[in-house]
């Protein structure tokens, strides 16, 4: 049980470092609010269409492939801290593992979903 | 047999003055011959004048302190240039004071497309057919034509800020 | 029934991108680019109306802020224009000085722009080397005309100063360093995949269209056409130099790259012949020798002992700048109506005095007779046109540039439809947008 | 809370003074570069006349992430109401940088085209002159804008040209007279 104390600091102390990170400025900087300074930012001139608009699917595709890339890497996470002692059989199975990944990935060049038409 | 020689026995009635000064050759012609001088000048082989370097306009109102007399007041002054022949010619349009309105070359050369815009937005001198003739260098609220002798230089319409 | 709407953007006037003064309202599909619109004017200084309200030799300090990147360019070609409408010749040094300095300034011009356009694809190293090779140059410039960017150094008829001592060695030395800087970059751009793959094929032009909108320059050259004002009506001494003008094939962004490389090295090479072939004038540096101090030679002017004193030298206030005789036939027509006379002549006797009083005097100064003149002169973007019209008197009626880089802007909307919304850096890097020269 | 002088008592003046280290170290510019002068802001960022060792060398292209406004160049009237709307737009405590004769007062562009000076808009730190200042003159502006930052003022108030931060109102007109085409009679 001992061994978990050590997340249980990282853990708070990311929460510690947060909040005084965001609560800071309001006590040591000027706050001078006013309605320009609330609008979007667009190179200095009034934006044509405040965000939050549509976007195209495009986007939402590539968000997706990403998500599934990211989950396969953090699962190879765990498999480095117990490189050593799994062996070959450990590395099979994450060639296994990673093998299907890269299946995906070609179907994913072949279908095309990355280029940008 | 200049290229200026060739307009002048094309254009003959349509031209008001031509003259060769250090050089450069040139002609002023009437607006209504603009559009048929400018065909000419382009399509026919031996001339060949496929670029259109420079369009502008100078206004001649009250020109040299009126010891030197100017039927006209408003010329606008086409420079071409033929990149076969290698030869120049100026072409000067010369327009009154009332209504100053020539025809638009922007379907001959692109480029003529902001140069009007910018002679419209400077002097005020309208082209016919040019699909969107707005200003080019000023902001939309100015009020007047900033480069005719008759506008002050330093009479400012500012945007924000003190009202000088 | 699914109704698409492309997206409007404002690629604003504050915006790195566009290097600070253009507004390009951009309709998106996604990231790609369907439909462009320029909005020009941001930096209209009014050149041209200023220029109407003062005289002819106070125009130089406007000409060099058109083109702020190769300023004495601007310079040579306003005062070419208003001597051909003169009809006056300048001596053979001021010619050279005057090819040596504007070949300098354009290398200056190309290597600011391909140093912005590798920094704004992430090169940021290439940015620093290009800036570093970019003083040594403004170095050079800064010996000669005392400034590094605003040099306003040409005059009508002649040049301001001649060449420092020892010009032509230490000219050599940072001509050197520039190519070994350049030699550099190519190795860390020409084969770079990520530089290659983004200038390859992104803001093409055909040579029609260029031909159409008007483009000259280093943007025409790499559709193929080897257009060169200094080649098609050389003016100075261009005709004396070799030198040949590169061009590209297929008018995109890489072509233009190499076209601007190759051409800084053609300029480092004029310079070096220049060097070499320059008639020895007097240089302005020596300013000893036998000199009567300012004061006793009013004395004696005023008991009439004045006949040898057009030859002696006068030890003007060290604050002039010295004697300007020693160069002064060298470097300035000999036109009394057109320039100055030399230091020692207008504090040493009384021609030079009168001459200079009817030359900087208000509504006397230096007349051209009433007509009009177009002279172009090949700038660092393409053709760069002085018109000028005057009425006789001492103020020009009507000064006109024909600024290269419009016709360049006017064809941008060609250049980005159909590329991808990162294709605007490169291409907007590699038009070289000035825009003191565009809005004027 | 503007650090205020009167009665600073040592808590507040010790945390003043930290503040002011602390920002004078890490000017977050945002380059407003329009004309000639951006060549001479250029030279001022690369590596001879480096930039970066006074803390300023990373500019930042977004008015909210920068504190310091490095105005460079002409400014004319159709850019003047985008460099209000970015001036707004920045975060507190934020700061003015006057770069180039253009800036402070419209420099010999006396015309139609020109604001003359950029304090009639917003209200200005430090004014750099010079056509354009050499590289030895913007560091040595940058230097007196820490000298600034580190007691903690600011340029504040509302920027009422012709009151508080502007210019005096004699100043404001058209001062050049020579310029000015005498109205022609046709």
């Amino acid at each position: 049980m001992l061994e978990y104390v050590g997340i249980l600091f990282a853990f708070l102390f990311a929460w510690a470092m947060a909040i005084v990170l965001l609560t800071i400025p309001k006590f040591l900087a000027p706050q001078f609010p006013s309605p320009a300074k609330s609008k979007p930012f667009e190179c200095g001139m009034k934006p044509f269409a405040l965000p939050g608009g549509k976007a195209p699917v495009h986007f939402y595709i590539v968000a997706m492939l990403f998500i599934v890339f990211d989950v396969e890497l953090v699962f190879l996470f765990p498999w480095a801290v117990v490189f050593r002692s799994l062996g070959v059989f450990g590395l099979a199975e994450m060639a296994v593992f990673i093998g299907f990944v890269v299946l995906g990935l070609f179907y994913v060049l072949k279908k095309k979903a990355l280029e940008w038409e | 047999m200049t290229p200026a020689q060739k307009v002048q026995e094309q254009f003959a009635p349509e031209i008001l003055e031509a003259h060769v000064f250090r050089g450069d050759e040139m002609i002023t012609i009437r607006a209504s011959a603009l559009r048929a001088v400018a065909q000419f000048l382009k399509e026919t082989p031996e001339l060949d004048f496929n670029f259109l370097m420079d369009l502008t306009a100078v206004d001649y109102l009250f020109y040299a302190g009126g010891r030197i007399a100017k039927e006209w007041r408003f010329e606008v002054v086409y420079h071409f240039f033929s990149l076969k022949y290698n030869h120049r010619m100026r072409i000067k349009v010369a327009l009154d004071e009332k209504n100053p309105e020539v025809d638009s070359l922007c379907d001959l050369w692109a480029c003529a497309n902001w140069y009007e815009r910018e002679v419209w937005d400077m002097f005020g001198i309208r082209f016919k057919g040019h699909p969107n003739c707005k200003r080019i260098l000023m902001y939309e609220a100015f009020q007047g034509h900033p480069l005719r002798k008759d506008y002050p230089v330093n009479k400012r319409q500012p945007l924000i800020g003190p009202q000088i | 029934m699914t109704e698409t709407r492309s997206m409007l953007l404002n690629v604003g006037p504050s915006h790195p991108a566009t290097h600070g003064v253009i507004r390009l309202i951009m309709e998106l599909d996604g990231e790609k680019i369907k439909g462009v619109e320029v909005e020009i004017g941001y930096l209209h200084r009014a050149f041209e109306k200023m220029c109407e309200t003062v005289m002819y030799t106070q125009c130089f300090p406007y000409t060099d802020r058109l083109n702020y990147v190769s300023p004495l360019i601007n310079n040579v070609g306003f005062a070419l224009s208003v001597e051909k409408l003169l009809g006056i010749d300048i001596p053979l040094r001021a010619k050279y000085i005057r090819v040596i300095m504007s070949e300098i300034s354009r290398v200056t011009d190309h290597l600011t722009c391909i140093g912005a356009t590798a920094m704004e694809l992430g090169a940021m190293s290439v940015f620093l080397y290009m800036m570093q090779a970019r003083e040594y140059l403004y170095e050079l410039i800064e010996d000669v005309t005392g400034a590094r960017l605003t040099v306003s150094y040409v005059r009508i008829g002649g040049v301001k100063a001649d060449l420092t001592q020892g010009f032509a060695d230490k000219a050599f030395g940072k001509i050197e360093q520039v190519r070994q800087v350049l030699i550099e970059v190519d190795d860390l751009l020409t084969r770079n995949r990520i530089f290659f793959d983004r200038m390859k094929d992104v803001g093409r032009i055909s040579p029609e269209e260029a031909i159409s909108y008007g483009i000259t320059g280093p943007f025409l050259r790499s559709t193929g056409i080897a257009y060169d004002v200094r080649k098609a009506s050389p003016y100075l001494i261009y005709d004396r130099l070799d030198f040949d003008v590169p061009t590209g094939t297929t008018g995109d962004n890489l072509d233009r790259y190499f076209v601007r490389m190759a051409e800084m090295e053609q300029s480092l090479r004029m310079v070096e012949q220049c060097l070499q072939q320059i008639p020895d004038g007097p240089i302005a540096g020596d300013l000893t020798g036998c000199i009567i101090p300012a004061a006793q030679m009013v004395d004696r002017g005023k008991m009439g002992q004045t006949q040898e004193f057009i030859e002696d030298e006068v030890t003007t206030d060290p604050t002039l700048q010295g004697s300007t005789r020693k160069y002064y036939g060298a470097i300035n027509a000999m036109r009394k109506d057109v320039v100055l006379p030399a230091k020692e002549d207008t504090y040493g006797n009384i021609e030079g005095l009168m001459n200079h009083f009817k030359l900087v005097m208000y509504g006397h100064g230096l007349c051209p007779p009433a007509g009009e003149a177009y002279f172009p002169v090949e700038g660092a973007n393409g053709e760069l046109g002085f018109y000028i019209v005057s009425d006789g008197r001492d103020k020009p009626w009507r000064v006109r540039v024909r600024p290269p880089c419009f016709a360049i802007m006017a064809a941008l909307p060609k250049c980005l439809i159909g590329g991808m919304m990162a294709d605007l850096v490169p291409t907007f890097g590699s038009v070289n947008m000035i825009a003191g020269e565009l809005d004027r | 809370m503007t650090p205020s002088h009167a009665s600073a008592n040592f808590f507040t003046s010790k945390l003043t003074d930290a503040l002011g280290w602390a920002r004078k170290f890490s000017i977050f510019q945002y380059p407003f570069v329009t004309a000639c002068c951006g060549m001479e802001y250029m030279a001022t960022n690369a590596s001879h006349y480096d930039q970066d060792r006074f803390g300023a060398g990373f500019p930042r292209f977004s008015p909210r992430q920068s504190d310091v406004l490095f105005v460079v160049g002409t400014i004319s009237q159709k850019i003047a109401p985008v460099l209000k709307t970015v001036y707004d737009q920045m975060c507190e405590p934020k700061w003015v940088v006057a770069f180039g004769v253009c800036t402070c007062t419209g420099g010999f562009y006396d015309n139609y085209a020109t604001v003359m000076g950029i304090d009639t808009i917003i209200p200005v730190d430090i004014y750099i002159p010079g056509c354009p200042p050499r590289p030895e003159n913007v560091i040595d502006g940058l230097i007196k804008l820490q000298e600034k930052i580190q007691k903690g003022e600011q340029s504040r108030g509302l920027y009422d040209p012709r009151l508080k931060t502007g210019r005096p109102a004699g100043m404001q007109q058209g001062y050049s007279i020579e310029g000015q085409i005498k109205h022609r009679e046709p």
